[in-house]
This record gives C-alpha cells, sequence and structure tokens, in this order.
C-alpha cells in the first residue's frame, strides 16, 4: 500500500446498534483518537445476518481498504471472501472466531474454555449442583459460543444431578426471540432451574421471561452480557451472573494486531498490545496460517459488583 | 312548447337555468333551463342516454355542472353537495339506488336523516331508537315489513324488488321538500307501483314536490301532474300532462315525429338461422318459441321486467336457459357458457358496456381483437401482432369510428363510439346471429344513426340480428317483425313497417299472469 | 298475484333465517373463529392440563395486547375499505423518539404523558397517511407501504439506530406494575401487568365508536360503497383522516407499551409482523375488501393466534409448527368465508 | 344539434393528445421511473465518478437479479389482477429443500439440473396458490398470506432449520462461475456471475408471453375486468393457474440463485421482503389493482430501488436513508400516477 496514504483499518461487527458492539465502537474510536495516524471506523449490519455481514465485507475490499478487522457472524460464511482480501493484500484480524482459517491473527479475550467453564461452575454454585439446565447460543454457526456451552456441558457433567434439556438453543441474538423461546422452554419444562447464555442479549430476553414468570431467585441464569443492560434484572434477581470481556478493549486490540500487521511487524507471546487486558498475550498457531492472540480479559459479575464497572 | 318561466308560480322551490355538463366526449347535457314547485309532481322523459339521470345528479349534488345556476329556495349556487341538497330536503332515489349493500335496512333508510340533522358532521352519537322509529314509519309507508328482524337485514341479503322500496323508503323517511325517483319501477309490479303512486299522492298533499324519471307513459298518466321532455341534454318541452298525448310525448323524446324514416329497407331472406322452442329460465321467462331468419332483423321489446333481459343473456350463454333447446343453422346446439355462444356464432353487445362490454382504460386495439385473439394466434398461442392490428383498423373502419388513434384508451370516448367499438368487437368474430341488447343505450343520435346503418349493412349481408330494447322507435325503424315479451312470456308480435308505438305500449303493459304466480298457484 | 308478493315481501327474511348456518356465519362470521378457538382449548386442557393454569392464561392476556391494538387499528382501516402496513413502522417512530425524548429532555415526565406522547405521536404520523390517501386517491397499499418506508427511514436516518438497553425508570416501572398477583404451585409469583387493561379498553372504544356513533356507521358505509357514501353525504376526507389517524394512535400507544414492557427500545423492532396483525383481523372475519367485520372477531382472531403461538408446547407440539397451524386456520376461514365471498 | 355533433367527437380525442405530458404518462406511466432513474444516476456520476466503474455498475447488476426475478412474479400476477405475499416462502422452502435434496441424495447432480428442480418445486407451490384463489374466490392477499405462513411452517416444521453453511460444490461454482471479469485500479478482480443472465432472460420471457401470445391477452383482461373477459370466453381458472404458478417458478429459479450467490442457505432467509418487491413493482408502473403496467416498467423499478440502495453511499449519504428515498419515490410515484388512479 502506498505509504503517504493513511492506512485504513475497517472494523466489521455482527450487528451494529446493539448496546455490545456500541461498547465496541467506543473502543475503535478510542483507539483512532490515540492513533491519528490510522483510519480506524466501525460498521456492521442491522440485524443478525450473515449474508448481511458477508455484504459490507465485499463492499469494503471493493473499496480498498487496507485491514480488516471482522466478528464475524458466522466464520465459514466469510472464509471465502476473506481469503481474497488477502490474496489481495488486505490485512484481516478476528476476533471470537478462533476456527477462521482464512485470517492473519485470531484475538480472543480469554481462552474460551475457561470462559465456559466458569459460567457454568457459576451457574452450578446457584443451582446447588442439581436439576434441569439448558444453554443459548447466539446462532449454531457462532464456534466461539458452541465452544462455551461446550465447556459448561462438560463442567456440568461433573455433577451427576444436573440435567442438561433442550440445549444450544438459537437466540440470534435478539432480545424478543429469546424471551418467546425462554417463556416456551419454562412453559415446557416448569422444574427448569438454569439458564446459561452466550450472545450478549441473551440475558435481557431470558431474564425476562424468568422475571415475568415470577421465578426471579428461584431459576438461574448465567451468560454473556453487559453490566449497564442487565442492571434492572441483577438487581430484581432474574440474573444471577453475568460474564463478559469488555467490547470497548477488544475492539482496539484487534486494531492494534491488524495495524502491527499492516506495518510488517512480528506479532509475539508475552507481548503488550497497550490495552488493558491484553498487557501480556499468549500466541499460538491458529486454525489456519495464521496466529491465535488470546488476552485475560474475563469478568464474571453479580449483583453484588457489576456497579464497579459500569457500561 | 311553453318556457319554463311562465310555469313559475309563488312557491317556486328548484330552479335550474342554462345547465351544461360534459362527460370526456358526451355532451350529457346542454343549457338545461327547469323549474319545479312544491306540491307538485313532474314526470322527467326522454330516451335513453338524454341527460335525465345527470340533470338529477346535480340536483342532488352527485354532480357538479360545467356551467348554469341552480336557485334552490331563492338562494342561487353554481352547484350543490349531497348535504347542502339533502338539508334542503332533496331526496333521491338514484337509477342504481345508492344503496350500502353491507348496511342494515334500518340503516340504510334513516341514517341519512341523523346525518343531515348535523350537517354532515361525524362526531355525534348515533341515536338507534329514532333510527328504528324512523326507518319503521317510512318502511310501512311504502309497504314493506317494519319488524325488528326486517329492520335489522342486510341489504345484501334482499331481493331486487325489495331494495328498490327500501331506496323509496329512504326518500320518504326525512322531511323531504322534493322527491325525485329515477326509474323507480323498473323492478316493480303492478301491485307495488299502485302502492308507491298512493305515496306519491300522499307526500303532494304533504305539499311535497316529487320528481319521476320513466320510460312508462301510462304510468305517468296515472300519476298525473306536469310532464318534462328532454331529448338529446335538452328540455324540449314542459307543461301538464293533460296538454299532451302518448303519441306527442313520443315524438317529442325521439324528435323523429316528422321523419319517422325506416332505415330497414332490405328484406329478410327465406332459410332459418337460428330459432328456440319452449325456452325458459326459472320464474324470469318461458315458452320462448321464436325464429330468426338469415338476413332479417327481429326485434324484441318489453319493459325491465319483462324478461326481455334475461332472454338475452340465455341465448348469449351468460345465464344458460333451464329448459327448451335452441338451434343454430338446423343443429340443435347447447349453450351453457359465452364462450358457447361464441363458438356456435352468436356474437352478443351487452347492455350496460361499461359494466359487462369494456375494458374502459385499455386501448381501442385491445378492446377490439380481444374476442378474436384466437383466431389471430397459432395453435402454440403465439399471437399475429400485425393481423390483430390490420382487423381492428377495418373494424374501426366499418365503425366509422371518430378517431383512428387506435391506442386511445377506449374510456376517453364518447358514449357512442363506446358503443361501436363493442358492436364491431362482436363482428370481428364473423358471428352468423348478432344479438344487441339495447345497442343505443345512452347513445346520442348522431351515433344512433351510425349504428343503424351498421345494423342494416349486416343484415344486407345475410348475418341475422335480434335487438333487443326499450328503445320503440330503434325497434321500428331498423326491424322486419317486433316480439313483445310481458310477464316472462311472448304476447304479441308486431310487422314493423305497419306497427306504431302506442300499439306496442298497449302490449308491452297490459297486465298478464306473472310465471311466478302460476308457480307458485300450481 | 296480488296474493304472492306481499308473501315473498316478507318470506325473505326468514328464508335467510331458515337456512340458518350458512347466513348465520355470513352475518357472524367471528363465530368460525370462536369455534375453532373452543376447539383448541378444549383440545389443549384435556392433553395437558397445565393450560388451564393462572401462569398460562396470564402469558396469553399478556401476549395479546401489543398485537390486539395494531389489529384494532387495521380493523377500523379495513372497515372503511383501506389497508395499512405502515402501523409498524409508526409504533417504531413513535416508540422510539418518545422512550429518547423523555430520556434526554423529561426523565421526570409522568408516565401518563408519556403514554400520552407516544399517542399523540401515532395519531400525527396516521393522519399523514390519511391526508394521502385522500388527496393522491391511490390505493392506501401503495401509500402506506410509502409512508411505511418514509416513517422507518426517519426513524434511522434521523433519530437513532441504537438500542436504548436502560428505558426511564418510569416506562420501566409502568412495564410491571401489577394488576393481579397469583401464587403458583412451584411458589412462583406471576403478575399481570396494568397495561393488559389498555386492550379490552381500547377494544370497548373502537366498539363503541363504530356502532354507536354517526363517525362508526360513515366508516362502515365509505367501506360499503365508497361513491354511494360520497352520494349520501358522508365525507370521505373525515372518515379517511379519522381512521388513520385513530389507527396511528393505537400503533403509538402499542409501541410505548412494547418498549415498557420489553424494558428496552429497538429501532429495528416492530416492522416485519404487519402480515401476522391482517391475518389476525382476516381470521376475525373481517373482509380485506373491507365494509364488514367487529371488534370482537378481531379481538378473537389475535386470540386465536396468540393461543396457537403458545400452547403448541404444551401439547409437545414442536413450535416450528406455529405458523402451519395458523396459515391452515386462515385458508380453512377462508374457506368458511367463500358463500360470504361470492356474494360480494 | 347534428351539426355540433361531428365536431365534439373529434375533439376529444385530440384533446387528450393536446395535454400530451398526462397522457403520455398515463399510456407510459414507467418513463416516470426511467427519469427519476436517469436524474439519479447523473447526479450520483456527477458527485462521484466511482458510480460508473465496471465494480459499482456490476454490483447493481449482481444485486437486482433475485428481487427482479421476484418482481417479475409479482407482476404478472398484479396483471392479472391478483396479488402475492408468498413467493419469499416459495423460494425459501424451494431453495432449502433443493439444496438439502441435492447435498444429501445428489451431490453430483448437474447444475442445469438443480435449477430446474428448484423451478419445477416452485411451480408446484404456485399452482397450489392458483387453486385455492380460484377455487375459494377470496382476494389472492387472504390466500397468499395464508400459504405464506403453510409454506414457510412446512419448511421450518418439517425440512430443517439449521443453515446450510457447505452448499453442494456445483452451485457454488454456479454461484462464482464469471460472465465477465474487470481487474479494477486497486488491481482488484471484479466479476460480472454467469447467474445474472437469467434475469435479461426471464424479463424477455415474461415480456413475450404478455405481449405476444394469448395467454398474455387473457391475463391483462382478466386483470382489466375479470367479468368481461369471462363473458368474452377466456377462462379465470386457466389465468388463474397460470400466473401463479409462473410467478412460482421464478421464486424457485430466484430462491436457488439467491443460494448460490450466497454460498449458504438459510431457511429463515428472504421472507419479510414482500413488501420491497411489490414496492418496486409498483414504482415501475403496475397499478396494485390489476390490469396494467409493463415488464420494462418493472425492471426499471427493480433497478431504482437497488441503484439507491447502492449508490447512496457513494455519495456521502448513509445507507439508513435508503428507506427515506425510497419512500418518498414511491408516494413521487403515486402522485404522477393520480390522474391515471383518477379514471380508474
Ligand atoms: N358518469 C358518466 N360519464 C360519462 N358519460 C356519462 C356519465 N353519465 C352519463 N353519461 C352520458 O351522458 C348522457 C346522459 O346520460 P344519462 O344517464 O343522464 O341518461 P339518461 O337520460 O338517464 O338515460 P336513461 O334513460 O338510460 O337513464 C349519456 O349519453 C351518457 O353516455
Ligand atoms: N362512468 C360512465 N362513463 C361513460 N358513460 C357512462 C358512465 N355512466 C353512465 N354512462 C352512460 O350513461 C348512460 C345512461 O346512464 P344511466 O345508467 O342513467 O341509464 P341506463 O341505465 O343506461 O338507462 P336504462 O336503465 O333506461 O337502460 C349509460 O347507459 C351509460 O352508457
Ligand atoms: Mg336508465
Ligand atoms: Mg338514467
Amino acid at each position: 500500500m502506498a505509504q503517504e496514504k493513511k492506512p485504513v483499518i475497517a472494523t466489521v461487527v455482527k450487528i451494529s446498534g446493539i448496546p455490545w458492539f456500541a461498547r465496541m465502537n467506543v473502543g475503535v474510536q478510542e483507539y483512532q483518537q490515540k492513533n491519528p495516524d490510522v483510519v480506524a471506523s466501525q460498521s456492521g449490519p442491522a440485524t443478525a445476518d450473515a449474508a448481511q455481514q458477508l455484504q459490507i465485507v465485499q463492499d469494503l475490499i471493493a473499496k480498498g481498504v487496507d485491514a480488516l478487522a471482522v466478528v464475524p457472524m458466522d466464520p465459514q460464511v466469510l472464509e471465502g471472501t476473506l481469503k481474497r482480501a488477502m490474496d489481495r493484500g488486505i490485512v484481516v484480524v478476528t476476533h471470537e472466531a478462533d476456527n477462521q482459517v482464512n485470517t492473519q491473527a485470531d484475538v480472543e479475550a480469554f481462552n474460551n474454555d475457561d470462559y465456559g467453564t466458569a459460567l457454568n461452575e457459576r451457574l452450578a454454585e446457584c443451582m446447588g449442583k442439581s436439576g434441569k439446565w439448558t444453554t443459548f447460543v447466539g446462532s449454531l454457526g457462532s464456534r466461539t459460543h458452541l465452544q462455551w456451552v461446550g465447556a459448561g456441558e462438560k463442567n456440568a457433567a461433573k455433577y451427576a444431578d444436573m440435567q442438561l434439556v433442550d440445549k444450544n438453543n438459537e437466540s440470534f441474538d435478539d432480545a424478543n426471540a429469546t424471551y418467546e423461546k425462554a417463556k416456551e422452554i419454562l412453559r415446557k419444562h416448569p422444574d427448569i432451574k438454569g439458564f446459561q447464555t452466550s450472545a450478549g442479549n441473551d440475558v435481557l430476553g431470558v431474564g425476562r421471561a424468568i422475571d415475568e414468570a415470577g421465578l426471579s431467585g428461584k431459576v438461574c441464569l448465567v451468560g454473556t452480557g453487559l453490566p449497564n443492560p442487565s442492571a434492572d434484572l441483577l438487581e430484581s434477581g432474574a440474573i444471577t451472573a453475568i460474564g463478559f470481556w469488555d467490547p470497548k478493549n477488544a475492539g482496539m486490540a484487534m486494531n492494534a494486531v491488524a495495524r502491527l500487521l499492516v506495518e510488517k511487524k512480528q506479532v509475539t507471546d508475552g507481548m503488550d498490545l497497550g490495552v488493558d487486558g491484553y498487557n501480556k498475550v499468549t500466541v499460538t498457531k491458529g486454525a489456519g496460517k495464521g496466529l491465535l492472540v488470546v488476552g485475560n480479559g474475563m469478568v464474571l459479575a453479580d449483583k453484588s459488583n457489576y456497579k464497579e464497572r459500569l457500561f | 312548447m311553453q318556457a319554463p318561466e311562465n310555469a313559475g308560480g309563488a312557491s317556486r322551490f328548484l330552479v335550474m337555468r342554462n345547465i351544461h355538463k360534459r362527460f370526456g366526449g358526451v355532451h350529457a347535457l346542454r343549457g338545461v333551463d327547469l323549474s319545479l314547485e312544491l306540491g307538485e309532481a313532474y314526470h322527467l322523459l326522454g330516451e335513453n342516454g338524454c341527460g335525465k339521470s345527470t340533470v338529477i345528479k346535480i340536483m342532488s349534488g352527485a354532480h357538479a355542472p360545467d356551467e348554469g345556476e341552480i336557485v334552490l329556495d331563492g338562494k342561487s349556487y353554481s352547484s350543490l353537495t349531497p348535504i347542502q341538497a339533502l338539508s334542503a330536503g332533496i331526496e333521491t332515489v338514484y337509477q342504481d339506488l345508492s344503496l350500502l349493500p353491507n348496511l342494515t335496512v334500518a340503516e340504510n333508510v334513516a341514517l341519512s336523516e341523523q346525518l343531515v340533522s348535523s350537517k354532515g358532521r361525524l362526531a355525534r352519537m348515533l341515536n338507534g331508537a329514532r333510527l328504528r322509529e324512523t326507518a319503521a314509519k317510512a318502511l310501512d309507508m311504502v309497504g314493506l315489513p317494519s319488524d325488528r328482524a326486517f329492520l335489522a337485514t342486510v341489504v345484501s341479503d334482499l331481493p331486487l324488488a325489495q331494495r328498490q322500496l327500501v331506496a323509496i323508503a329512504r326518500a320518504v323517511a326525512t322531511r323531504a321538500k322534493l322527491v325525485i325517483m329515477d326509474e323507480p319501477t323498473t323492478s316493480l309490479t303492478r301491485r307495488e307501483v299502485d302502492n308507491l303512486i298512493s305515496v306519491v299522492a300522499r307526500l303532494r298533499s304533504e305539499n311535497v314536490a316529487v320528481l319521476f324519471v320513466t320510460h312508462k307513459l301510462d304510468e305517468c298518466y296515472r300519476i298525473g301532474g306536469n310532464a318534462v321532455v328532454f331529448r338529446d341534454g335538452e328540455c324540449v318541452a314542459q307543461g301538464p300532462l293533460e296538454g299532451f298525448t302518448k303519441r306527442q310525448l313520443s315524438e317529442l323524446m325521439t324528435g323523429h315525429a316528422i321523419d319517422s324514416e325506416r332505415y330497414r329497407t332490405g328484406r329478410p331472406g327465406t332459410e332459418e338461422l337460428f330459432s328456440t322452442s319452449d325456452l325458459g329460465a326459472g320464474s324470469a321467462f318461458r315458452g320462448i318459441t321464436l325464429s330468426i331468419r338469415k338476413g332479417e332483423v327481429l326485434g324484441i321489446t318489453g319493459l325491465a321486467d319483462s324478461g326481455r333481459n334475461e332472454l338475452a343473456l340465455a341465448i348469449a350463454g351468460v345465464a344458460p336457459a333451464r329448459t327448451g333447446t335452441l338451434r343454430i343453422d338446423g343443429t340443435d346446439t347447447a349453450i351453457h357458457t359465452p364462450a358457447d355462444a361464441i363458438h356456435a356464432g352468436i356474437g352478443y353487445v351487452p347492455e350496460d358496456r361499461l359494466a359487462e362490454g369494456l375494458f374502459l382504460d385499455k386501448s381501442i386495439l385491445d378492446n377490439e381483437i380481444a374476442l378474436v385473439v384466437r383466431q389471430l394466434s397459432n395453435s402454440a398461442g403465439v399471437l399475429d401482432k400485425t393481423a390483430g392490428a390490420r382487423l381492428a383498423g377495418k373494424l374501426a373502419e366499418d365503425m366509422r369510428l371518430n378517431t383512428r388513434d387506435l391506442d386511445l384508451p377506449v374510456g376517453s370516448l364518447s358514449g357512442g363510439n363506446q358503443q361501436r367499438v363493442l358492436i364491431g368487437r362482436s363482428l370481428g368474430n364473423a358471428p352468423k346471429l348478432l344479438v344487441l341488447h339495447g345497442p343505443t343505450v345512452g347513445v346520442d343520435v348522431g351515433s344512433k344513426d351510425t349504428i343503424y346503418r351498421a345494423i342494416q349493412k349486416l343484415a344486407d349481408g345475410g348475418m341475422g340480428l335480434l335487438i333487443i330494447s326499450d328503445d320503440l322507435p330503434e325497434l321500428l325503424q331498423n326491424c322486419d317483425r317486433i316480439l313483445v315479451m310481458n310477464g316472462g312470456r311472448l304476447v304479441a308480435e308486431f310487422n314493423a313497417e305497419t306497427a306504431d308505438e302506442d300499439a306496442l305500449y298497449q302490449a308491452m303493459l297490459t297486465p298478464t299472469a306473472r310465471i311466478s304466480d302460476e308457480r307458485i298457484a300450481s | 298475484m296480488s296474493v304472492s308478493r306481499p308473501e315473498e315481501l316478507r318470506e325473505s327474511p326468514q328464508g335467510s333465517r331458515a337456512f340458518s348456518l350458512g347466513s348465520l356465519i355470513r352475518r357472524r362470521p367471528e363465530l368460525v373463529t370462536l369455534a375453532i378457538l373452543i376447539v383448541i382449548c378444549i383440545a389443549v386442557a384435556v392433553a395437558n392440563p397445565a393450560f388451564l393454569q393462572p401462569s398460562t392464561l396470564i402469558d396469553i392476556g399478556r401476549a395479546s395486547v401489543v398485537m390486539g391494538l395494531f389489529a384494532l387499528g387495521v380493523f377500523v382501516i379495513l372497515a372503511a375499505g383501506g389497508i395499512d402496513v405502515s402501523f409498524t413502522a409508526i409504533a417504531a417512530l413513535t416508540m422510539y423518539s418518545t422512550t429518547l425524548l423523555v430520556q434526554n429532555y423529561a426523565p421526570e415526565l409522568p408516565i401518563l404523558l408519556v403514554i400520552l406522547a407516544a399517542t399523540l405521536g401515532g395519531v400525527v404520523l396516521g393522519v399523514i397517511n390519511g391526508l394521502l390517501v385522500n388527496i393522491l386517491r391511490v390505493p392506501s397499499l401503495i401509500v402506506t407501504i410509502g409512508t411505511q418506508y418514509l416513517f422507518r427511514g426517519a426513524l434511522l436516518s434521523f433519530i437513532g439506530t441504537v438500542w436504548i438497553m436502560s428505558i426511564p425508570t418510569q416506562m420501566g416501572a409502568f412495564g410491571r406494575m401489577p394488576l393481579l398477583q397469583f401464587e403458583t404451585a412451584n411458589r412462583a409469583v406471576i403478575t399481570l401487568p396494568v397495561y393488559f387493561l389498555v386492550l379490552p379498553v381500547a377494544a370497548l372504544l373502537t366498539w363503541w365508536i363504530l356502532n354507536h356513533t354517526l363517525m362508526g356507521r360513515a366508516i362502515f358505509a365509505v367501506g360499503g360503497n365508497a361513491d354511494v357514501a360520497q352520494r349520501l353525504g358522508y365525507s370521505l376526507r373525515t372518515v379517511h383522516l379519522f381512521v388513520f389517524g385513530y389507527a396511528g394512535a393505537l400503533a403509538g400507544l402499542a409501541g410505548i407499551i412494547h418498549v415498557s414492557a420489553n424494558r428496552l427500545a429497538n429501532p429495528f423492532d416492530l416492522v416485519g409482523t404487519e402480515i401476522n396483525v391482517i391475518a389476525a383481523v382476516v381470521l376475525g372475519g373481517a373482509r380485506i375488501t373491507g365494509g364488514t367485520g367487529s371488534v370482537i372477531g378481531t379481538i378473537l382472531g389475535v386470540l386465536l393466534i396468540v393461543v396457537v403461538n403458545s400452547v403448541l408446547v404444551l401439547v409437545g407440539i414442536p413450535s416450528t409448527w406455529q405458523r402451519l397451524v395458523v396459515g391452515s386456520f386462515i385458508l380453512l376461514a377462508a374457506a368458511f368465508f367463500v358463500m360470504r365471498g361470492r356474494r360480494a
């Protein structure tokens, strides 16, 4: 790429508009401020639709950006396109997609298995290590979500009395759909005790269903979520605990890695990306030729302590 | 004739001066002067399409005139809104009845009263009790049941006769000053007509003016009052009925008084082309046996409820006959659908070209070839466009259409030219028998002439023609024979050369037992 | 003959009463809907008594509010011979901008005023529909397709695309304010929220307007035959403005309730559900060609769809079957209404 | 008066030709669409020459295929006086089940047969629509709302809900098979896929059927006035079956192309976009009340929407404005067609 021209780093998220990625956008903007010598921006489809995300990525490639930082709705859908991008000399960095083959670096906030285990351990504790429980994922194509619930399942296997029912419900990260689905499950299994959810809005949908069923505090709900939106439901006890990493930092980390690669620099094990949660990243070989860059940004928060990091 | 001014009295309620109305090509009203007094009865007479309904629609605010002045209760207007007309006490029974099919009898009869009393404002409570009360009174007056069940019946569930009476009830429900009835008796029987006449008498005694539109002259005489005669959108005479004989009236209407020259000059062939034996369809008509020779023009007339329309529809396969047989060229032919009739070589020109005949916003060309596309297309159903254009051009030529631009939408043509398109279309199919149902309904004199000449040319060419119409001069001028239907049967046959309108009228009007009665009796 | 006529005159009403079922359905098509609904309820109740628990019933009640309000609006417009596909856009626009306004400028605004604001917003947008329909004289389907785009476009272009996750407290409170509370077997406390009341109230109001005011009759008159109605002195403009304004008001109301219950305002929400609402109204016996239908039928139609959506799982039918069932019902109802359609 | 007549008779035609613009638009409403389209293109090209790059044009071409096929189907049905909202469900059902079948039972099936299979599937579903419309005699809007539910329900209940990520190779290949290839400034190779050809071919076929066959006449006749058409001996049933079957075929075709191009089969896809397609057809000048419109107009309508959707970003207008613009165009066009609507 021509040197005189500032390198353009385009971040593409699963859904624009929802708070999770709004928060990530904060990170991208902050990165832009700290690094005026690059052009960093974020875009994404209005609804959780892999096809739309694909279209956006293709448009960006056609426009000829220097680097793509993508949070794939569905890694497989993007493989072909991302390959073409790299063939064209565009740097490709991904997030929440450690199985992405056609990427130069996949940035993960933490080890997915550890995260899934941690969520489930919290759930088991709340459930008294017994009773029916179920799991939600954004979509069956979303690899990381499947990893989390997978790890959760493995963890729950330790407890003989915990019985997993109707697992891996798809939520498409849509609070309304999740709400309907959760009501259905509550109706189908009146004796259900726990929910482990994955996508950012799932806790809201499931939480509302539990709340309306008057089961707050009686049914446990642990899942990925953000403090601010979850505040109500955490207070009412409908949500037991939320786990998250700060999308803001993840966004900055992606851009940082992207920049390093654009400048043809190395990303090495134990390196500090200058973003907290990513001060000492572990770098291993990824699913494809690319690297897997893992930070240590996991957070678990409940009623007692969520206020400490409100966003 | 006397000028309207002289007719003026103190209690002059409605005066119309130099009213003009155009519909696209059609100049429906050409300077109408008219004045109506309270307590009087008026009979608006004239041929089809001479402007009767239009003038009425202007009085009641349904149409706005293009020119002229309307003086109502001394106040002058250039046009009226329905609410203005209604609140001034002008109640109308439209030819199409203008009932609301989805509302109940009570609402159709009595809602207007409350609407008018609220000056058309809708933010008002509905007074159900008063609604039913008013409705019941009015229904009694016209001789309909007024029990709650009937009041709550939805109008679309009523037979036509009852609908017409409901429409009349609406007109008399309010404190009207002028009640207008546009052909109110077309689907009523004698008895209902008698009832209606007593209603009119009662209205007049309450100093209400009544304006009748009708084609049935002797009903006018039974009611009495003034005649207002229209011809081609002009008021050609106005004065007390006693001042006119039936013959004078029909002369005034047709304008053919002096020259009632016959268009029919040719002679029919000898060979039989088409015949029916004992054709019947329930209570509409029965026992119809007639025959048409090649090159013959046969006319059939009768009142609107005489079954003439049903017979036409039966021959055209639109509403097939239930009993009897049809023969064409000596072979019995079953006709159950329009398609059957078309294949059997029967061409049909429907009465209401707008609702049944034409695609108003399609081009002339499309309309002309709509019937004959089959001939214009090969076995694979692929059209030969140029052939279509050629044919359409020829038909337009034959029917002397007033435009060569066949891409014009038919809706933009004058009524007469629309009718020519319609006839032209059925000719495209080269039918053996052409059934013309009201061939000049709502058609102006200029077009009539063209159409009549075309008819004669076809007959001379050996085609058989069947004209069904209530336009008597038309039949007398164009036919060899005229059959009169009455009460669903053929009651008389005339030689068109020697017959006259009076004789025909007599045959049309003399009461006969209706089929329905026989059936009930048996 | 003088004998025969009067008989015949009085005959026909009886006549149509004699052949009762057909004419009954023709006069009260919602009976079909009611029948289907009852059959389902009995069947489900037998198969799984849990259905009769207050919890299920309250769920159904809660779930029918928003769709019910939409349906009432659509029904009024259908009755006047029009159709509307913009109401979801109206709801989205009003709910989102009201929430935003309250949040940023009047966080203390009492809930009643918030609701009022949303409703008025709906009226304004609805009246725009009405004006366009009346002035352009093109089928309302086209106009409302156009305004659906406009309203949504306005929302996303000028007002915002970001979900509002923490809605103003008074709205959140309204979304949970209990009307009834039950203690269930498993000691869960389920509550019927206050906002549920909005639906019956709106239904009553609509019923009253349609049956006890001149406007109501005028609406049906215009729906029956606009030209004739005009000839008889009904003002098309007034009717158009009213029905679309009224439907707009209901849409605004539905929107704000949706937000309060969801506790989040998603600008991409609601749009796309028009067909379901229209389906519900049609299931309720209103003829798409206008001039017919009843409020009770509309509500039944909504209940039918909501019940189907919520009870299938109770009898062990996977929820993916919902559409299948609803679809068959629509066609079934259509088939029932055939004779009625024929005489149209 | 016999004097005045002939003059007057001659008057009216000239009258309508003198006031030419009006009658021109009345006869060829698609001219309005064309005008708008041209204006936009010029404006955008001036503002940002990048618009004229082959890449942009190819994007537009690629993007218009699926919508274009849908629109042609809807147009044919509108021309016959009906309306269809089930075509997306038809497309979803056929595309998903075809993909599944090929994948599991005939992975080697040549692409042409795959396409054929999908098309035939579409025909079957379309014919179901046609039969229901013809037998039930209820407005096709209701019927197709019902079948939309049915078809979608069938798909999700019986066939599957899981996205198919790795579609059969021959389909993937078809989705990429290049027709033209360009090298752009930044050495990017953009290709116009072969499947783009399907749209012009389908458009030509439709145009030919409508204008050069008996069926075409029959379709417009029925759309113009079903009763009159019947009196002239046209068979409503044949027309109904044909138009819905044909629209179904186009929908099936569109579906399979959609899958091949996206390289994934998503059972939740497509449904919800009906309104956009109908909007495109209306923008093309077809009257929603049937009997009018032209193939070229329909294509122009589709192009207009696709162009708007894809070029706004080029001139720096945020993409959220798309709806706003499209909405205004729909109303604008409606306003233009007013005089035409008036005489209906
Ligand atoms: N709405 C209209 N549009 C165009 N032309 C019309 C319209 N109404 C009437 N006309 C024309 O105006 C003329 C007068 O029509 P009108 O209905 O007044 O006739 P009429 O006297 O009522 O005939 P009839 O005795 O058949 O009822 C006719 O030639 C008709 O073609
Ligand atoms: N909208 C219209 N456009 C063109 N012509 C019209 C229109 N409305 C009515 N007409 C013409 O006006 C003529 C007379 O109108 P009207 O309906 O009052 O009488 P009619 O029904 O034809 O007469 P009758 O009932 O005595 O046969 C109609 O036959 C028709 O040709
Ligand atoms: Mg008449
Ligand atoms: Mg008349």
